[in-house]
């Protein structure tokens, strides 16, 4: 793989994953549990858009093919989106939605930390930026996985679930394949599996206080590196991609 | 009497009322069902708009809309935080939106059918409620006033932001300015009504008139409101679906149709195409977000004792 | 209006109305409460499809562009579909599901005896066969109308939602404009204002047994005929074409 | 034992085993297992087709997509039927299924991605199937065999379908030819999995084989369905993702590349890609559909209370 096509594919992976789950939280907005909640996620929502195009924009220019922002994040067949698979799980429940980015909070806060220092210019600006808004939003689900784990019964038991189904859609965030090993070696990327017990760390304190435990995780769940998705993503992509496919080619 | 006469007079010099002074009860009263209304019209109006969040056409358009929505949400909080400081919770007015007791814009029971809708949504039902809006931040109730100014600041910009998708869309495609077309045909009429119907004598609208709670009369703020938006429309190369609309060279603003006053009334009274769909859709997000709520309230507790046990055994 | 013009848009009004419906249905195959029902709903989905592609097919001929089923059913936009409000709600619960497509059938069913006696020879073919098939739908549904009416109070209560939601939608299904008019002088169409009654009749003596009644209508909601929808239809319309959007022009 | 000997000696005449004959207890349960795995694989496999129902990409696909996924309803109902005869409910079989007691083929713990894996689903998932179910249409317990003539015949329609949607999409664009491959490349494992591992010596295996259960061994249908299947995908212009899949001249017969038996029993043991979603979804159609099933019983009870009493006053 050309070491330009080696960084856009670890771009758009990034983009990717941050693309799909604004989408999902956008789902949301307008229906959190509390007005002040939902002004939260929609927050976050915002944090990982405005991640999302910074990463396309600058895939866009590595790429060299003139595409865009929206071109990139519009118009690719679903099989070539490469987010993680955890990024594109339905909501379910506030408890789901919480461990879902809660889990993925705890991964990109070491993650951008880390990318703080990449070789590449560009990727150190987006860490920047980025690293101050995910520290909120681990912070924040942080405090609702504590609330709710020591809420109720029934919120506690909510939160069993939510780990349950999501515990193991979390070791793909560690992975490596040939194209984060060659990202590495060019000295840009960042090794997710460095990021792995800190993630651990994170994770398990702040189950313990919320009261709750970790399960055991068995097999992980994997593929979205490689367009392997699971069923979800085609229905999001149907929705996220109406107005440019039904109207190919116009500005909005 | 005397009381009244003071209160009044204080109001006369422009001094605004402070949550702890003395007030008539109607003043008060008058402010909860208005500043809650507003309030809960925020809260509503999130919905139509959220229709197209999955869907909007780019990346810079989706996080504007989030962001616009999330400023709804935003105002929502402000208002109902003001009129809190009226001695209403905030319980007892989401109590009073989801049985149907409270009103909110009768707008928003509009549907959101096409990208190009918001866009008229900015342009012309923000651009209304920045028209009512700017009389209220000199309303003579403080914590009203301080709100609206925020408010009017964050609503201008959506309402250019709207704007901006038109101006979009009249420049693209053909189909493009059909889209365009149809949400001014689609919202031209109801977003005249949100000024409400002429007052004519109103007792009710005098005394809020009297108490500066209110400035300007629905007429005078729906002409305003046409005066500045005709000329809007006409740059963009749309029609205003009003075959009687002309330019009235004496007043100096325009003349318009009669306004289907039935269809006004109509959905107010919940038979409008989106009433129940709004209802159905805000009753369901506070069920489903009961347990969230409880949750935290038992943590909260738990928490609250903890911390007195842990000062006791300090002790 | 040109009168291939008024029997093109007769047809495609009616062809949306079936296809919009079977597609909502569709939506349930394989989460039916039983398995029997499961099958059912999904005859009931085939018949109309059925229906549908014999109309696109006729309406293609009749406007004479070349353009058949397909281009007519997936490629359209939104505000150009003329499907009653009714077909495009979301399923509900079964109740909602059911009275829905009682409340559709109850109609349905004297509208295609009554098409048995079209000028139009096609129409007069596609009314022969639908006419079957619908007394099926409403025997089926009316049998659950009272089954679900007549059986526990969940089961009546949730009923008696599912009729106050859905009656403000059954007053489009009579309505004439001057295409149905048009249609009327031309010979070929069926006045639906003279179905009314019939419809009342079967509504009222079904939900008698159901020991249901038929909720005060009030304002009813109108629209679909000239392509103002329910904020539903897109979301429909953005997964029923997503395939013939994403790869514009090819088989499959 | 004499009992065993004449039963055995039925068998080997090739007699039909029908609901009300004796029969030994271990026949009994082997039956039940098998046609109920079989009945909840018919049920579960409705969901990754499903999954493609509102997006199919042409009205004549759609119909046809929901005719089959009706179909597998159907076989379902069948097979439930035919273990009835064997003296279990069908209660008692969905609540094993919901359990995770009771299994399906695994193959549908695979998700449907692409329109091309319904197609690749319907040639080779079904096609796998029939070569497993023709078999059985002799099966020695009558109305299991029965069951399975009627099956087969829906079952070969089937798979001429999935076969034609890659053809026509072997036909298309380069983008219809990438996702054929890309759905073979995903299904083609995972349909030679189906058959289960080699039985080398196993017991179970012997005495079904004995009872004329099973009338072949698991590799000898794998192999038929690769010997049928290879030319079909060359057919195609598709290519079999297995470097080591070449033609036997001796054995007239294709060897193939070592299978991924750690996958098979992963899978089977509930970590694929879709086990948690399937019985989720399952579970919660059960749920949800709870209150109808109680309904009809209530009517039907009250209904037959009033027969009852109108009978009673009749006389």
């Amino acid at each position: 793989m050309a070491e330009d096509q080696t960084l856009f594919t670890y771009l758009l992976r990034l983009a990717d994953d941050h693309l799909i789950l604004s989408q999902r939280l956008g789902e949301l907005c307008g229906y959190g549990p509390t007005l002040e909640e939902d002004l939260a996620l929609t927050n976050i929502s915002l944090d990982l858009m405005g991640q999302a195009r910074a990463l396309y924009a600058y895939a866009g220019e590595v790429e060299g093919k003139g595409r865009n922002e929206d071109q990139l994040a519009f118009l690719r067949y679903e099989r070539d989106y490469l987010n993680a698979l955890i990024t594109e799980l339905p909501n379910g429940d506030f408890a789901q939605t919480i461990v879902r980015q809660f889990f993925v909070a705890a991964f990109m806060v070491p993650f951008w930390r880390e990318m703080e220092r990449s070789s590449d210019e560009t990727l150190r600006a987006i860490a920047a930026k980025a690293s101050k808004e995910v520290a909120y939003h681990l912070r924040h689900t942080s405090e609702w996985v504590i609330r709710l784990g020591d809420g109720t019964d029934e919120s506690h038991a909510r939160m069993e679930e939510a780990l349950d189904a999501l515990v193991m859609y979390t070791g793909e965030l560690f992975e490596t394949d040939e194209v984060t090993e060659a990202a590495l070696r060019a000295g840009y990327a960042v090794d997710p599996k460095s990021l792995a017990h800190e993630w651990q760390q994170t994770v398990d304190s702040v189950l313990r206080e919320a009261t709750l435990t970790l399960p055991e995780s068995g097999h992980m769940q994997t593929g979205g590196r490689n367009g392997l998705h699971t069923e979800h993503l085609g229905h999001v992509l149907s929705e996220l991609q109406y107005m440019q496919r039904t109207y190919p080619g116009l500005n909005w | 009497e005397a009381f009244l006469a003071a209160f009044q007079e204080r109001i006369d010099a422009e001094q605004k009322i402070e949550p702890n002074d003395p007030m008539p009860e109607g003043y008060r009263k008058t402010l909860i069902r208005q500043i809650s209304q507003h309030a809960h019209s925020e809260i509503i109006g999130m919905q139509p708009e959220g229709n197209w969040i999955t869907r909007a056409p780019s990346l810079r358009r989706k996080a504007a809309l989030l962001a616009k929505i999330q400023d709804e949400g935003g105002h929502g909080l402000y208002l109902y935080s003001a009129a809190e400081t009226l001695g209403v919770s905030r319980e007892e007015m989401t109590e009073q939106l989801l049985s149907g007791a409270a009103k909110y814009s009768s707008i928003f029971n509009y549907p959101a059918l096409t990208w190009a809708d918001i866009g008229a949504i900015g342009w012309l039902v923000d651009g209304a409620a920045i028209m009512n809006q700017i009389a209220l931040c000199r309303c003579s109730y403080g914590p009203y006033a301080r709100a609206m100014i925020r408010i009017c600041k964050e609503e201008s910009f959506h309402q250019r932001q709207g704007y901006e998708i038109l101006i979009t869309l009249c420049n693209g495609s053909d189909e493009q300015k059909e889209m365009a077309q149809d949400a001014l045909n689609r919202f031209w009429w109801p977003s005249l009504m949100m000024f409400g119907p002429s007052e004519g004598e109103s007792v009710h609208s005098q005394q809020s008139m009297l108490w500066k709670i209110k400035r300007f009369s629905n007429d005078d703020l729906r002409d305003k409101f046409i005066n500045a938006t005709v000329p809007q429309a006409e740059f963009l190369g749309l029609k205003v679906p009003d075959p009687e609309l002309k330019w009235d060279e004496k007043k100096q603003g325009y003349d318009h149709g009669d306004i289907d006053w039935d269809e006004f009334w109509r959905v107010v009274k919940g038979d409008g195409p989106c009433n129940r769909e709004r209802m159905r859709t805000r009753r369901k997000v506070e069920r489903e977000g009961a347990w969230v709520r409880e949750a935290a309230l038992a943590y909260a507790e738990k928490r609250a004792a903890r911390e007195a046990a842990a000062r006791v055994a300090a002790e």
